[in-house]
């Protein structure tokens, strides 16, 4: 999976030296906000989709509970 | 005709089939003895091609125990393949074959012996003669039809399973059919087949048993229960009313 | 006439879950319980990345990014994994409930390997000053998210859900067996086509301690997240079907009988 | 084989497929051809690449055709209905298959070599086609009989199969790359065996599951 350490491939050993000096020049101060953006997102995702299920989830149960409901009083559940 | 080894046409029990969540059939009980002739009446919609796929081992049931010709279409679908002939909604036919290739195609899928005999048996069963050596894109829909018929008898089945049959034959085939049928049934063998057309299924019906396909199981009726044959004919007709489902 | 009918929709309702209730609230208790668990852990293994674990040498602090970016890349390929084991149990023994796991899995492990490609791509910004790069592992899992997005499709087009359910397991085991090939074919392509981007990770050198232990916390709260989330689709699933269930007894019972 | 014999004979008949995809693989040519502006430095470089490209979605195209044609009077369901294992369908048509592209793919690459200048005639050439139309096929026929049944199967056929070909199309690029450039076959001990796997591999899978597929 992508950027995994620890676990060297083959195909990564020649690059391994040279990223460092490229590395260096690049600025870590200014990636905070890439930080930010990246946990954002993950969060963003995971709850949006924790909310599209639970609220079918609470749609069906509702359904549910209405189809007892009518089947429950006399004479109307003649199964729509 | 080798029916040795099981006492019923076909045994059905408990069967159950739904798509998703849509239930087509449930509780359906069917018993055919050899030598007999089931017409099957039911509106549209109601389970009656599934039935068929069911028997004939194209769809798996959901529940219940079936014997067609005497094996488990589930377990040995092979077995029940060999004995069955099926007539379908297609004609299972390549258009740009002829007959004869189509059939001695599907005569060597069933690994017969002595092809070429066979295949001009079948051909002449359904008096198809003189197109034998047609592609089948050139027929008409009723000639495609016989051809389909042919492919069904082929392999000699002992159990013959036709959905709607009747829809685009002409009269002289369908009298053709008729007698095949007859013919299949007097020589041991059993036939189930669906239909819309009350007059054709009575008239067929005449020598067999009619059932009518509702409410996910099957009901025989024995038209010496009704007072007579117009009013055994209303109930067959109200039978084939595609009711309003939710 | 209503009371028999409310019998035989119990009975319907019933056939899903033996005691009508029982299950139901068990699993229910667990996913309460699970999803307090995993908010308690997610804090902490926040607290963990950003005041513990210490800040990288040399990439600074998008470093972080990676407690999360690993262990959400790991559990999507766990995902699939069961993804593979449910089809090939579904496909044998017919059982709805390894369906359920399979479809439930599939679409977790899609929502995880979404996250891990966009967390890769910010992270590859600052650091490899390119959005994206035709790595292996990058490549690799852009092709996993096409197969499981395939995945779903499939299911969804399907003319109904038996049949939805057996396509999608085919495409769940042949996909996953793929996988390998497709890493590895990635490997060696990557291996004879040098791109002028810096190529994969800098920190091949072993983890500092306290950040392995950061990383192992991190592991454990995605999993508790991933299993939480499968459980609560799966239950989904298992309300939907008991609605179709129940639907379907209904409409038996509209029939008018001949 | 019966179920060859019958395609081929059809294909005779009709002539439809063969032809149509030949058309399709050529056209993709000459729209690369533009679109790259191929020049002779360049071609070793290029060529593969669409030389895979045009083969890749010529065999989506045939395979997509060959399913359409067994249902169109329900041939598939008459085969379905006689009393051959779902295995030895699968790998009859998985074959014929096979065979049609090998037929399209041994026009084509003759053209290909006179329009980009490179020479055809090389066994790893011929061998890396070989088993990657293999690989091609066997996917190929089992997405097809999927995608055949589904909703907006036009779509389904290419999305299932072009994720899980990737491989192939890698592998068979990388070893033509070689082929065609005439250079040392280095490499090549790595591309021809990862095809070969693939192509083992899938030739076990993919008959298990088509019985799954055609079961209703």
């Amino acid at each position: 999976m992508a950027g995994q350490p620890g676990r060297p491939v083959p195909a990564d050993e020649e690059y391994r030296r040279m990223p460092l000096v490229l590395l260096q020049n690049a600025v870590p101060s200014c990636n905070l906000s890439y930080l930010a953006a990246a946990f954002m997102v993950s969060w963003v995702v995971f709850f949006v989709y924790v909310f599209f299920v639970s609220r079918k989830q609470q749609d069906m149960s509702r359904e549910i509970t209405q189809l007892r409901d009518a089947l429950e009083q006399p004479g109307a559940g003649d199964g729509d | 005709m080798s029916v040795a080894g099981s006492d019923f046409a076909v045994r059905v029990e408990g069967l159950e089939k739904s798509f998703g969540h849509w239930p087509v059939l449930w509780d359906l009980d069917l018993t055919l003895d050899w030598g007999q002739l089931l017409v099957l009446f039911g509106a549209n919609a109601v389970g009656k091609t599934t039935l068929l796929r069911i028997l004939s081992t194209q769809a798996r049931p959901d529940a219940g125990t079936l014997s067609v010709a005497g094996y488990d279409p589930v377990r040995t679908p092979n077995a029940v393949r060999r004995r069955i002939g099926v007539v379908g909604h297609q004609t299972c036919l390549y258009d740009d074959l002829t007959c004869r290739e189509n059939l001695v195609y599907y005569g060597r899928l069933f690994g017969l012996t002595d092809i070429p005999r066979r295949v001009d048996e079948a051909i002449s069963r359904v008096s198809l003669g003189h197109r034998a050596d047609q592609r089948v894109r050139t027929l008409s829909n009723g000639m495609q039809k016989r051809a389909s018929i042919a492919r069904a008898i082929l392999h000699r089945p002992p159990l013959l399973l036709l959905d709607e049959p009747e829809a685009g034959l002409d009269q002289e085939s369908t009298v053709m059919l008729q007698g095949l049928l007859k013919e299949w049934a007097e020589s041991g063998g059993a036939a189930i087949m669906t239909t819309h057309n009350v007059d054709l299924g009575l008239a067929w019906g005449e020598t067999g048993k009619i059932g009518v396909l509702a409410d996910g199981k099957v009901q025989v009726q024995e038209p010496g229960r009704y007072a007579n044959v117009a009013e055994f004919r209303q109930v067959l007709s109200s039978s084939l009313v595609t009711r309003q489902r939710n | 006439m209503a009371e028999t009918r409310q019998t035989e929709l119990a009975h319907a309702d019933s056939r899903e879950s033996v005691t009508p209730l029982g299950p139901v609230r068990r699993s229910r208790d667990l996913r309460v319980y699970l999803v307090v668990l995993g908010g308690v852990m997610m804090l902490a293994d926040l607290s963990f990345i950003f005041w513990v674990a210490p800040t990288d040498s040399i990439l600074g602090d998008i470093q972080r990014v990676f407690y999360f970016h690993v262990p959400i890349a790991v559990m999507s390929f766990l995902a699939f994994f069961v993804v593979f084991v449910a089809s090939i149990v579904y496909l044998v023994t017919r059982s709805p409930a390894w369906d359920r796991l399979a479809q439930a899995s599939a679409e977790v492990g899609v929502v995880f390997v979404t996250l891990a490609l966009i967390t890769g791509v910010i992270w590859a910004r600052p650091i490899w000053g390119v959005w994206w790069t035709w790595e292996p592992r990058l490549t690799t899992t852009l092709i996993l998210w096409l197969i499981y997005v395939a995945y779903l499709m499939v299911r969804a087009y399907a003319a109904n859900p038996n049949q939805g359910a057996r396509y999608s397991a085919v495409v769940g085991i042949v996909g996953f067996v793929d996988v390998p090939i497709v890493y590895y074919s990635v490997i060696w392509w990557r291996s004879i086509h040098p791109s002028p981007v810096v190529g994969p990770l800098a920190q091949a050198n072993a983890l500092e301690g306290t950040m392995a232990a950061v990383l192992l916390f991190s592991f454990i709260t995605f999993l508790i997240l991933f299993v939480f989330l499968v459980a609560q689709r799966m239950a989904l699933r298992e309300t939907e079907d008991r609605l179709g269930g129940i639907k379907s007894a209904m409409r038996r019972r509209a029939e008018s009988v001949f | 084989m019966v179920l060859v014999w019958k395609d081929i004979l059809l294909e005779v008949r009709s002539r439809e497929l063969v032809i149509s995809v030949l058309v399709f693989g050529l056209l993709v040519a000459v729209v690369f051809n533009f679109a790259l502006d191929v020049t002779p430095q360049r071609v070793t470089a290029i060529a593969p690449g669409i030389l895979w490209v045009a083969f890749a979605f010529a065999a989506t195209m045939a395979m997509s055709r060959a399913f359409v044609r067994e249902r169109e009077q329900g041939g598939l369901e008459g085969l379905l209905l006689s009393p051959v294992s779902r295995d030895a369908i699968f790998l009859g048509k998985a074959l014929t298959n096979l065979l049609f592209m090998l037929l399209v793919e041994m026009v084509l690459l003759p053209v290909f070599a006179v329009l980009f200048g490179f020479s055809a005639m090389s066994f790893t050439l011929i061998g890396t086609i070989v088993l990657a139309t293999l690989g091609f096929s066997l996917v190929g026929t089992l997405f097809s009989a999927i995608a055949a049944q589904t909703r907006s199967r036009e779509i389904m056929l290419p999305v299932l199969f072009f994720p899980v070909i990737l491989p192939v199309i890698i592998g068979a690029v990388e070893a033509s790359t070689r082929a065609i450039g005439g250079e040392t076959t280095v490499g090549l001990g790595r591309w021809l065996p990862l095809l070969a796997v693939f192509d083992a591999l899938f030739l076990v899978i993919c008959p298990w599951v088509f019985s799954f597929v055609v079961e209703e």
